[in-house]
């Protein structure tokens, strides 16, 4: 039992840092690359590349360079330290996760290499307007015409969906959910861009006969496998969510020393600092679960139990800083052109893309009788 | 203890109700519903039709076009207002400028601003807050100082809500900077915006919206006869001005809206086959928000009984407190009821979103302004610890 | 719409709250007084007869004063400013409540005479071991032998059940549930009290045959009547809590104002004094929410559906109060021998007796969607 | 990163777990999983069992009875005897006086005190809280003056925990009134309960039961050689005791034992013909008490991980305020489940209510001290926006 990156991994991190550092030292580089297409910095993504993020989770074999979950979430919590736009949770560890969980060695070849090359954005495109963080598809539907899938139906909102070179897409078949993967010039495929309000980006993806190429062998279910990467992601998300509170707590508690008011500066107002104090209980509470359930996708247990704990832990916390952070600015909290507001923004975007806390906790309360209490170093965790 | 309204009130209720939701364009109401911006011409639209039935400024005196209700129709006027979705009356008109001029205005200054400014012909945007005095008002550095028939202004102001349509702008500046206690030496001018001198800057918002302005003052000369009151009593005024009308920022009417329509959202949004507004975490949710919303307004109504004498109830500071606690909880709410939805803030056409579900994202965020603005929620512990425990 | 008092219910006050405030001046006299059996003061409950507070809500035929919901909710606020420990909601409000409600016109003036005249302690025994906050019967079963019925059976917690001249027992029959008057010298009939928490006394009742007297005509079901009297309890209670937490947070800011710590009385600590100011709050929002509901009462409104939201807002609110002001007082509000602890043992045994807040607000959140919004001037609050 | 424990410590866990469940007597673990109050005779036999088996001790010096341990197996040991409901050590003597002797007496008194400490045959108390000095511990009033080969103590401490059984008490007293910081000129003294000039009142709980006491000094004479370490340097005694396991103060092991005792009893609790514990309200409740308290034991193996130095980490004090904090939830969610049956605390024989329920509302309202003793949340909140936030 151990809580301490290795060397390897703080050399990973402190590189990211690194490069993420230069590229968003100011909320203002921010918002510049955010306010135009794609909402993130390509020559940042290229980068990433280089550095061989955009292929961490991945088998060499495959063009990756067989990292686990606790580096991804190293990565992920330093984009979300400052906020970086690019989609690496996005199209690496959710989108790239479902092709290297679910492609056959020839599609993991073709997809995950350029992926991780920074030379092909991908895109899931899981979410359907009437569902909701289901893993399984409902509203598109797979047919076959001689030889190739067509696809139906429309996915939204779909996070770089207008961006992305080749989506991967859930739908229907007569054996329940398989994975499809789309190119994104392919006929019959139709994608809105629009602004989400964490400045990123997000689509509708309407598709209508659109060929389409089966992830994987066969058409067996794949809701599990959506259901495992999803559950990593979460894990991402919430290491990316702790990274954010760090830094939200870190620009409060430095502006309350800084800022004047009454003659004194704002750590002189001790209803002002013990909330400070107990923003930093939330962040260190949640900071030990994401952690946990990294090392828990990492050791082989059970990922989507872990995600489910990490997530709401992330969730509670990521709305208790969130609004704290604003609240103890005061009026400059909620002006764009200020740091922390984004930072409760994409809390909050966060918070509601792969399901929020109150999601996680409802499943967690199915299953609270049948034990008696929870062991951390023990099963399911450890497999 | 009586429960009932009178029936005068009863009357006087089915009145305002009837009015609001006949009279003010439905256009209107429907983009307020729809959490939208009005554009000016809406506002102006809206208050000039209530002006018109004498329903913009009735807390003035009755000679300036004020109706002498008692505090328990004006609650009733705002809330049914607010469940109508009409566009309450500029509150920097109706509640703040217009007050203080009737107050403390001269006969001239009376004649040449009240009516404009209940109609909205002259739209008036405030200069108080700065950005080095925001709780702590009375610190403020933007300077008067006379120079024969003129007041020469320099400073800076922010906050300055709308500022971009204003035409007119009331300002808090030092005039006497020897004054040793801050409060003192400090004056009320209006002026036009168009005046050499004025300019604006606009700050984006957490939501991308246009609401605030940074305002500049380089040199402004200002006719000696735009002083409002005496000179050196400004924060008298200023203090006059936001202990008035404490009773409507509890919002409750508002915020009732928010929860009925997340209440209608609710059903439309399916989960694993079952509508959320069948879902027991979120119907005990919504129960505990509307108990606790129904406990504020039972409290405003007592405070607006016990409030006859006109001046603000200490009790108000618990109406801004919580109520703003509870739009933001409202406005929380129907976030999570739009769930993976609300991330498509700004999708237009092409998209499935419905628009409750785009706008309840940038709406919260930027409700987070309400326990901020107005007297913040410290501000409000501070004076409920201070005047009513007396700690 | 008026929230104010007149000057019959002002001068009700000020007699009660002389009474008491005489009877219990210091936490001290208080502690002796529960300390022994019957855990109330005798005397005292002696002097709020001749004050007419034993027979307030009752009919002038049935010798009682003709008052309503509101005067008895000022009786039970100025019970719970001073904790008195004299049973008036749960003999008077409940137990005489049932007996007005319910019993004949003979049976009225039978029991309700002594009651009002403080010559009788009624108690109600409708609570049963295994069910909860429930208006009907279960465990009690009512059979008729020749002429006289005889009742079987177990009824815990009853309030001042061992003290009671007479109980008024729900049972069930073949009707549905009936209610029966049990003298308390009755065979077949143990009684075993014990003390409560708060200083009050419970107690089980086991019926063995015992010979009961039923209360008013037929045995139609009373389960509505039952659900009515314990919604008129409810109210009565919230008052009490009121009153209650009135007190409790005025001790705690008279405390804040003398107690030093590191050189300076505790009100310098903006941190506790803001808390105070949160507690003021939920003290406010609660006691419009009780005055509304005896109000409601009152005029003939839905008392059940204002009792609800009364229960609900008066219990998150106790709770909020009785912990933050033991908190705010530090080790001595953890002792018997200082007076606040005692304001969150009460305020505990108030919000577990008839419901406490989770109850009331699932039944809020059953018919939350059956209505646009809650306007508490109008339907069903207003009749 | 490693999430797994080494085969080494997991079998040293099923050693301690093996050794709680089966060696430590069954009367007092049912006693103490009841909640109810051992005796004196029963809290002595659990130590000498623990300590017949070198498991009272672990973190003392090797050559007084330590263990040499890694803070993760003292972090395993206290867990398993938390979840056995094995009492711990007496903490007087095992976390405080204890280590401070071994750490800074002498020889001597190492050797009259340590054993006897260890396996309880002497029972100490703590007088350091003075009624006038509770956070605020340094501003301490009684006084020990030299006279001769002895000191003369007098003064009055207070919330002297378990006093009535105490067979030595070791005292903060001021030896020098004239030190310009108060945190200097404070000894340690040690003495029997039974010397002259002491006398011990009793304070009633709210619960009604006796834990704490007030103890009186009058001219208690002490001999010299029961000063503790050096002559004014007691505060930094203090310190050291008060740091020392910082980490066992979450009490993750108690927590999780009273909830899953809480899913037990709704079993028991039907309501409307279901059990509680099918409530989905209750069952929600739990998992988000569950998970937080995860999220806490996670930090405390953090904290225990990061703390090999043996010097506290910064972030107990996270433990500490958060511990106490949910070991009151589980507590309050136990009188949740009794409900009405909570009422009857004190019931004996002829009631039908269970004994978990009659203890639950004493327990709720006894476990308001977790947050308030040992520093208060305050204090943490305090040492947190301080010394880890530099507010």
């Amino acid at each position: 039992m151990d809580f301490t990156y290795d060397s390897e991994q703080n050399d990973l991190r402190d590189a990211v840092a690194g490069l993420l550092g230069r590229a968003y030292s100011d909320s203002e580089q921010r918002r510049r690359v955010t306010a135009a297409d794609p909402g993130f910095d390509e020559k940042t993504w290229a980068r990433l590349a280089e550095m061989g993020v955009l292929g961490l989770p991945f088998a060499e074999e495959d063009g990756g360079m067989g990292a686990g979950p606790i580096e991804v979430a190293v990565v992920a919590e330093e984009i979300g330290r400052v906020l970086a736009p690019e989609p690496f949770v996005e199209a690496v560890v959710l989108a790239g996760g479902l092709v290297a969980a679910v492609g056959t060695a020839a599609q993991r070849a073709a997809v995950l290499g350029p992926l991780a090359e920074g030379s092909s954005v991908l895109a899931a495109a899981l979410a359907e307007p009437a569902t909701r963080w289901s893993a399984s598809a409902a509203g598109v539907t797979a047919t076959q015409d001689g030889g190739t899938w067509r696809l139906s139906g429309v996915k939204e909102p779909v996070p770089n969906g207008a961006r992305a070179d080749v989506l991967v897409v859930s739908a229907v078949t007569d054996g329940g959910t398989a994975l499809f993967l789309v190119q994104g010039d392919a006929e019959g495929l139709t994608r809105t861009g629009y602004r989400t309000h964490d400045g990123g980006r997000a689509a509708n993806v309407t598709l209508d006969g659109t060929p389409a190429e089966l992830l994987g062998d066969g058409t067996a279910d794949r809701t599990a496998d959506v259901e495992r990467a999803q559950a990593l992601a979460r894990i991402a998300y919430s290491a990316e969510a702790v990274g954010a509170m760090d830094t939200a707590i870190t620009t409060t508690a430095e502006y309350l020393k800084t800022r004047k008011q009454f003659g004194v500066t704002l750590n002189r107002f001790q209803a002002l600092t013990f909330r400070a104090a107990d923003m930093y209980v939330s962040l260190e509470l949640a900071r030990s679960t994401a952690l946990w359930a990294s090392m828990v996708a990492d050791a082989g247990g059970d990922a989507v139990a872990a995600a489910v704990r990490a997530r709401l832990q992330t969730s509670r916390a990521g709305r208790h800083v969130g609004k704290e952070a604003i609240q103890l600015h005061g009026g400059i909290g909620v002006t764009a052109e200020y740091s922390i507001g984004h930072y409760t923004s994409r809390l909050t975007a966060i918070d509601h893309l792969l399901g929020d806390g109150d999601w996680a906790a409802d499943r967690l309360a199915a299953t609270v009788d049948s034990y008696p209490t929870v062991d951390p170093l023990g099963a399911p965790y450890t497999g | 203890m009586r429960l009932q309204l009178s029936p005068e009130m009863e009357a006087f209720r089915d009145e305002m109700r009837t009015f609001f939701t006949t009279q003010v364009p439905q256009e209107i109401r429907d983009k307020i519903a729809a959490h939208r911006h009005l554009t000016r011409e809406q506002y102006v639209q809206a208050q000039q039709v209530l002006n018109a039935a004498g329903l913009a400024v009735p807390h003035w005196p009755v000679e300036w076009g004020g109706k002498d209700w008692t505090p328990l129709q004006r609650h009733i006027w705002r809330e049914e207002m607010q469940l109508a979705s009409v566009p309450e009356p500029l509150a920097f008109n109706a509640s703040m400028i217009g007050p203080v001029i009737a107050a403390f205005g001269n006969q001239e200054q009376k004649e040449r601003f009240l009516a404009k400014t209940a109609d909205l012909e002259i739209w008036w945007c405030q200069g108080f807050s700065e950005p080095d005095a925001g709780s702590d008002l009375a610190s403020l550095r933007t300077t008067a100082v006379r120079d024969g028939a003129d007041w020469v202004v320099n400073g800076q102001k922010t906050w300055t809500t709308l500022g971009q349509y204003a035409d007119w702008i009331f300002c808090l500046v030092r005039t006497d900077p020897t004054a040793e206690k801050k409060q003192r030496g400090i004056s009320m001018l209006v002026f036009p915006m168009d005046t050499p001198g004025v300019t604006l800057r606009p700050i984006e918002l957490i939501d991308g919206g246009h609401e605030v302005n940074e305002v500049f003052f380089e040199d402004v000369r200002v006719p000696a006869e735009n002083l409002i009151g005496e000179e050196n009593r400004g924060w008298d005024y200023a203090k006059f001005l936001l202990g008035n009308e404490r009773v409507g920022i509890a919002r409750v009417g508002a915020t009732k809206k928010l929860i009925s329509q997340a209440k209608e959202h609710a059903r439309d949004v399916v989960v694993g086959g079952r509508p959320l507004s069948e879902d027991p975490r979120l119907t005990a949710r919504i129960a505990e928000l509307e108990n606790e919303l129904l406990a504020l307004e039972l409290t405003a109504l007592r405070v607006v009984a016990n409030s006859a004498d006109g001046k603000p109830h200490p009790a108000s500071s618990v109406l801004k407190l919580r109520g703003s606690e509870l739009q933001q909880a409202a406005t929380e709410l129907l976030v999570d009821i739009a769930g993976p939805l609300s991330v498509a803030s700004f999708a237009d056409g092409g998209s499935q979103v419905p628009d409750w579900a785009r706008v309840a994202a940038p709406q919260y965020l930027n409700y987070r302004k309400v326990s901020i603005y107005g007297g913040s929620n410290e501000v409000q512990r501070t004076i409920i610890a201070g005047t009513i425990l007396g700690l």
